[in-house]
């Protein structure tokens, strides 16, 4: 009993000097992985307008607009799931998911994204990424 | 003979008039169709005779054509390892069913859920309030097929496609 | 003596999206009647009014932040069963790989979860980290942390990337490691026993009776798992136990989880060892044949069910849903009687309650 | 008869009162100790913790003054239904009655003879006791005055806990008493000058301890404030600055717990010169072994928050009334044995 009391006593003052496990966040960011399903982005060349993402994504979040004399998806990001179900559809190849988290906005009216920034490529990642590594058995887990 | 026709047959013996048919769905899958007034009795069996005695859901299923709703108990049996679907018809104009809260205790929060989507009322249930929906509800039972929600996608995308100039 | 109604939740620190009416003498609750809805979206009605693939992405979201990739399983199991559809073998591999996964999440959020119930903030971080390893292991291979929409119907999307099966087997073994200190410092801390030995004790028949699933009944000492009963997908061609409790109380709850933990483990190792070589995904006609179907899985939080109605044409005519926590919130008021108002927090998580999964 | 001070005797008056043990010292204290407080913990639960505020890179040092900065700008909400005049005072009374207890402790001799502190009184260790006895009661009139259910259900704990747990402590300070026969705190650190009380007297120690932190409302013991039961407890309803001067008592009443048990168990300044401290001045060398001993124990009492889950109110009184009060006994009875030997040492130096 008295050991079980004293146990955990050592054992929090042990891992008050392992390396920390959060990641600095504005400063540095976590590395999305090759797979990671951000932001939609629009090939706009590619679009044929067919409309069957419009009519496969359980949110509503494609709706089909004019531009540029075609009828082009435009897309809603606050509706959006990253469900990845109308890139899988769309017949063209003229979908595809980004690595972009960050698309919050001020605004509703702001999450809407028109055909031309639906179409733009994503920013780039900011220079300091970390991936989440297991280090060695003393320091355990961190970022790096 | 497996156990799932043992227990069909055990039940048709028991209660010929009051099944309306009873048959084996698949491996460890039983359906048992019973007439309303009856399905107390029944459920007792099930529970004291055969062994079923975990409860698993309670649902229900609006046949709007047929002008009838389904109630469905699935229960489970821990030792014989078979899954039984308790089903009744009852019409729709006036939905009662006798609860069984006294058979399975555990129908508790499921046939007050049942209550509160498809306005079935059970008759001896201890407390048939509001549990999912807020409390100030004063619309249809929400899970019935002629509850429609405020505009349907179908609508909407006919609208969108208007909006974008026709298709 | 006066009872006093206290209303706990749902702005409250351990509560989460639930109210509990507490009818409270002192420090003694005589009475605990539970207030849900604060999360009901309808899922089952928003279902009937969309196709089978459209319904993935809604479905997952009942068990959104924990358990997605299992809850999910049931809801295909309904359809290929009414399809009769056949899986590839490597599908169901990834399948069972992505559900497992997901509950090592799944319990080391229940962990950390309780051990803030009793106020131990330590234990919050310490699972919360290393279920980063595993989430991170998710999103390699998902690519989503938390809802995944992995599982489609016939088979899985992704195949595994390269260098997966030598990450993952590093990281399982780090994870058991690291199972001892958890035991050290919640388990076998002898103010955790003070804490939640011979709290809350459901007994086996009442657990049966009142129709508790998963982990917490196992804790009472039944053993019943969907897994070993009815084995879907591939599990029965894997070799794990069925780890139970003795008491009932809030301890063998969780320490049920931690062994639950290390069943995952076992499982994943074999299904990374035997996984063959094959096609991942068979093409399914999006009409779903007429007939009705009810499967169960093994969600982390215990048996999901499925029930579907098809009526022939590319939206289920009924989906009901049957989730864990909503059948194991009846052991709530039926443990909190006659109980210190400080063991409300320990019985309640303890039961590993979620409000989305309650209120769908 | 107001005695007229000398000019240097009236500036070491007001150097006492408002720096040293005085005003500055408990609120800087407070700050270091709520800095180190969440830092240290940050770092058991492998997170960083404070980061951005302060003057060193990414130590966020002056994280609790941003924190007090915010507080005192927002807005002081009274409850409707509250008892407003001892809802307004309650957090002033707590402050102040925290902060008193300070006043009675030494902290360094004086070269001249004498001690550096506020107030000297023969019978400082009543005093110190009589200030703790008060606190209970600030408790129980704000959650009172609050009229709010959870409040009134942390003051009622806090009152329960508090009042089983003064007599642990009184009980242990008797055999420090008995030891070393008199109530005068300076007189206490003089007679430890040969061998600490902590070594003559281990169990006595270890029960003023859990007795202080539960006394404090420190985790595992903070079951009047337990926030997964009772929200905030008594202080529930406080906002603003009222809420500020809440929190600041605290960690006054930690500065004070830990200077007395320093003094009674830990030889308050005695330690070996340090020649370069006692170059500047005397008292400076006497103040660093004290506030060594003081860091030592606040982290003890800190990493509790860190390691144990909180108690239930039963256990915790259990606790109290089973296990802390025998073991007090025992430490009086085997001080009572072992007198004959140990007084000789003790007394003669």
């Amino acid at each position: 009993m008295v050991v079980d009391i004293i146990r955990p006593f050592f054992l929090g003052f042990y891992h008050a000097f392992k390396r920390t496990f959060t990641v600095k966040h504005p400063f540095v960011r976590l590395k999305p992985t090759d797979r990671y399903r951000g932001r939609v982005v629009l090939n706009i060349d590619r679009c044929i307008s067919c409309r069957s993402c419009v009519n496969v994504c359980p949110n509503k979040a494609l709706e089909m607009v004019k531009f540029e004399k075609k009828l082009i998806p435009q897309y809603d990001a606050g509706r959006c799931c990253l469900c990845n179900l109308c890139v899988e559809i769309c017949p063209a190849i003229a979908l595809s998911m980004s690595y972009e988290v960050e698309f919050s906005e001020y605004t509703r009216k702001g999450l809407i994204h028109t055909p031309d920034r639906f179409s733009q490529p994503p920013k780039p990642i900011a220079e300091k990424t970390v991936t989440v590594k297991i280090l060695d058995k003393k320091r355990g887990v961190a970022h790096k | 003979m497996s156990v799932e026709e043992k227990v069909i047959e055990s039940v048709k013996t028991r209660f010929p008039e009051d099944i309306i048919e009873a048959k084996v769905k698949r491996k460890n899958r039983v359906s048992i169709s019973v007439r309303s007034n009856r399905i107390y009795d029944i459920g007792l069996f099930l529970r004291d005779e055969l062994g079923f005695n975990h409860i698993t859901s309670v649902s229900g299923v609006d046949y709007i054509d047929m002008n009838e709703l389904e109630v469905i108990y699935t229960i489970w049996s821990i030792d014989k390892k078979i899954l039984a679907s308790l089903r009744t018809k009852i019409p729709r104009d006036n939905p009662t069913l006798k609860s069984l809260i006294n058979v399975w205790e555990g129908v508790l929060y499921h046939e007050r859920e049942t209550w509160e989507m498809f306005g079935i009322k059970f008759e001896g249930h201890p407390d048939l309030s509001s549990l999912l929906l807020p409390e100030e509800w004063d619309g249809p039972p929400p899970l019935r097929k002629d509850f429609l929600l405020p505009e349907t996608p179908q609508e909407k995308l006919e609208e969108k496609i208007k909006r974008a100039g026709g298709w | 003596m006066s009872v006093m109604k206290l209303s706990m939740g749902p702005q409250h620190p351990i509560t989460g999206h639930f109210r509990f009416i507490l009818d409270v003498d002192g420090d003694l609750v005589l009475k605990l009647e539970p207030d849900i809805g604060y999360t009901h979206r309808g899922i089952e009605k928003l279902a009937e009014k969309r196709t089978y693939l459209q319904n993935l992405p809604v479905i997952e979201r009942v068990n959104s932040y924990c358990d997605s990739a299992g809850t999910m399983l049931g809801y295909l199991e309904a359809i290929e069963e009414l399809m009769g559809l056949e899986v590839p073998e490597r599908a169901k591999y990834l399948r069972v790989i992505a559900a497992e996964l997901n509950r090592i999440a799944s319990h080391l959020y229940a962990a950390c979860l309780f051990s803030v119930a009793t106020g131990l903030e330590t234990m919050l971080m310490w699972p919360i980290n290393d279920r980063e390893l595993v989430l991170d292991l998710l999103e390699k291979l998902t690519g989503q942390r938390i809802t995944y929409t992995y599982q489609t119907i016939g088979g899985v999307r992704f195949d595994m990337p390269e260098g997966f099966k030598e990450e993952a087997l590093k990281r399982l073994d780090y994870l058991e490691k690291r199972t001892e200190d958890y035991y050290k410092m919640l388990l076998w801390n002898h103010t955790f026993h003070m804490r939640t030995k011979k709290v809350g004790i459901l007994k086996p028949s009442d657990a049966i009776k009142l129709g508790v699933v998963g982990p917490n009944l196992r804790a009472s000492g039944v053993k019943v798992d969907v897994r070993k009963d009815e084995p879907y997908e591939v599990y029965d061609k894997f070799d794990f136990s069925i780890p139970t409790g003795k008491n009932g109380d809030s301890y063998d709850r969780l320490e049920v989880r931690f062994k639950e933990v290390e069943q995952s483990i076992n499982i994943l190792r074999q299904a990374l060892k035997d996984i063959p070589k094959g096609p991942i995904k068979k093409w399914a006609p999006p009409i779903v044949p007429k007939g009705e179907a009810y499967t169960r899985v093994e969600a982390a939080r215990g048996e999901f069910g499925y029930y579907i109605v098809a009526d022939g044409t590319m939206k289920p005519y009924r989906l009901k849903m049957s989730p864990p926590s909503f059948r194991n919130l009846i052991a709530l008021p039926h443990l909190c009687k006659n109980v210190p108002l400080g063991d409300i927090p320990v019985i309640y998580i303890s039961l590993d309650l979620i409000p989305m999964d309650v209120d769908r | 008869m107001i005695p007229i001070l000398s000019f240097s005797e009236f500036i070491e008056l007001i150097l006492k009162v408002l720096i040293f043990p005085g005003l500055a010292f408990p609120l800087l204290f407070a700050m270091i100790v709520i800095w180190f407080e969440r830092k240290f913990l940050a770092r058991i639960m492998l997170r960083i913790g404070p980061l951005h505020v302060g003057p060193l890179n990414r130590t966020g040092l002056f994280q609790p003054i941003a924190d007090f900065l915010k507080l005192i700008q927002k807005e002081i909400i009274v409850p409707d239904n509250a008892y407003k005049f001892l809802y307004n005072i309650a957090p002033i009374m707590a402050s102040i009655v925290a902060s008193m207890s300070v006043a009675f402790i030494p902290y360094a001799p004086k070269p001249d003879g004498g001690y550096w502190m506020i107030y000297y009184t023969p019978l400082s260790l009543l005093v110190i006791l009589a200030i703790f006895t008060a606190r209970p009661f600030i408790m129980v009139g704000a959650g009172w005055a609050s009229n709010s259910k959870y409040c009134t259900i942390g003051a009622l704990r806090a009152a329960l806990q508090l009042l089983a747990y003064e007599v642990p402590i009184t009980l242990s300070l008797a055999s420090i008493v008995i030891m070393s026969g008199t109530f005068d705190l300076a007189k206490i650190v003089e007679t430890q000058s040969s061998i600490w009380f902590i070594i003559l007297q281990p169990i006595g120690f270890i029960v003023i301890l859990i007795a202080m932190m539960a006394e404090l409302s420190r985790r595992p013991f903070d079951i009047p404030l337990a926030e997964q039961e009772v929200v905030f407890g008594w202080p529930t309803e406080y906002t603003g600055t009222q809420f500020a001067l809440v929190m600041v008592s605290e960690y006054f009443d930690l500065c004070a717990v830990t200077s007395l048990i320093t003094v009674l168990f830990l030889g308050g300044w005695s330690g070996p010169v340090i020649p370069l401290l006692n170059d500047i001045s005397p008292i400076l060398s006497g103040v660093f072994w004290f506030f060594l001993k003081m860091a030592i124990l606040t982290v003890i009492i800190i990493m509790g928050r860190g390691i144990y889950p909180r108690l239930r109110i039963d256990q915790l009184l259990d606790t109290g009334w089973t296990l802390l009060i025998p073991l007090a006994i025992i430490q009086i009875i085997i001080t009572l044995l072992t007198a004959q030997w140990w007084l000789p040492l003790v007394r003669g130096a």
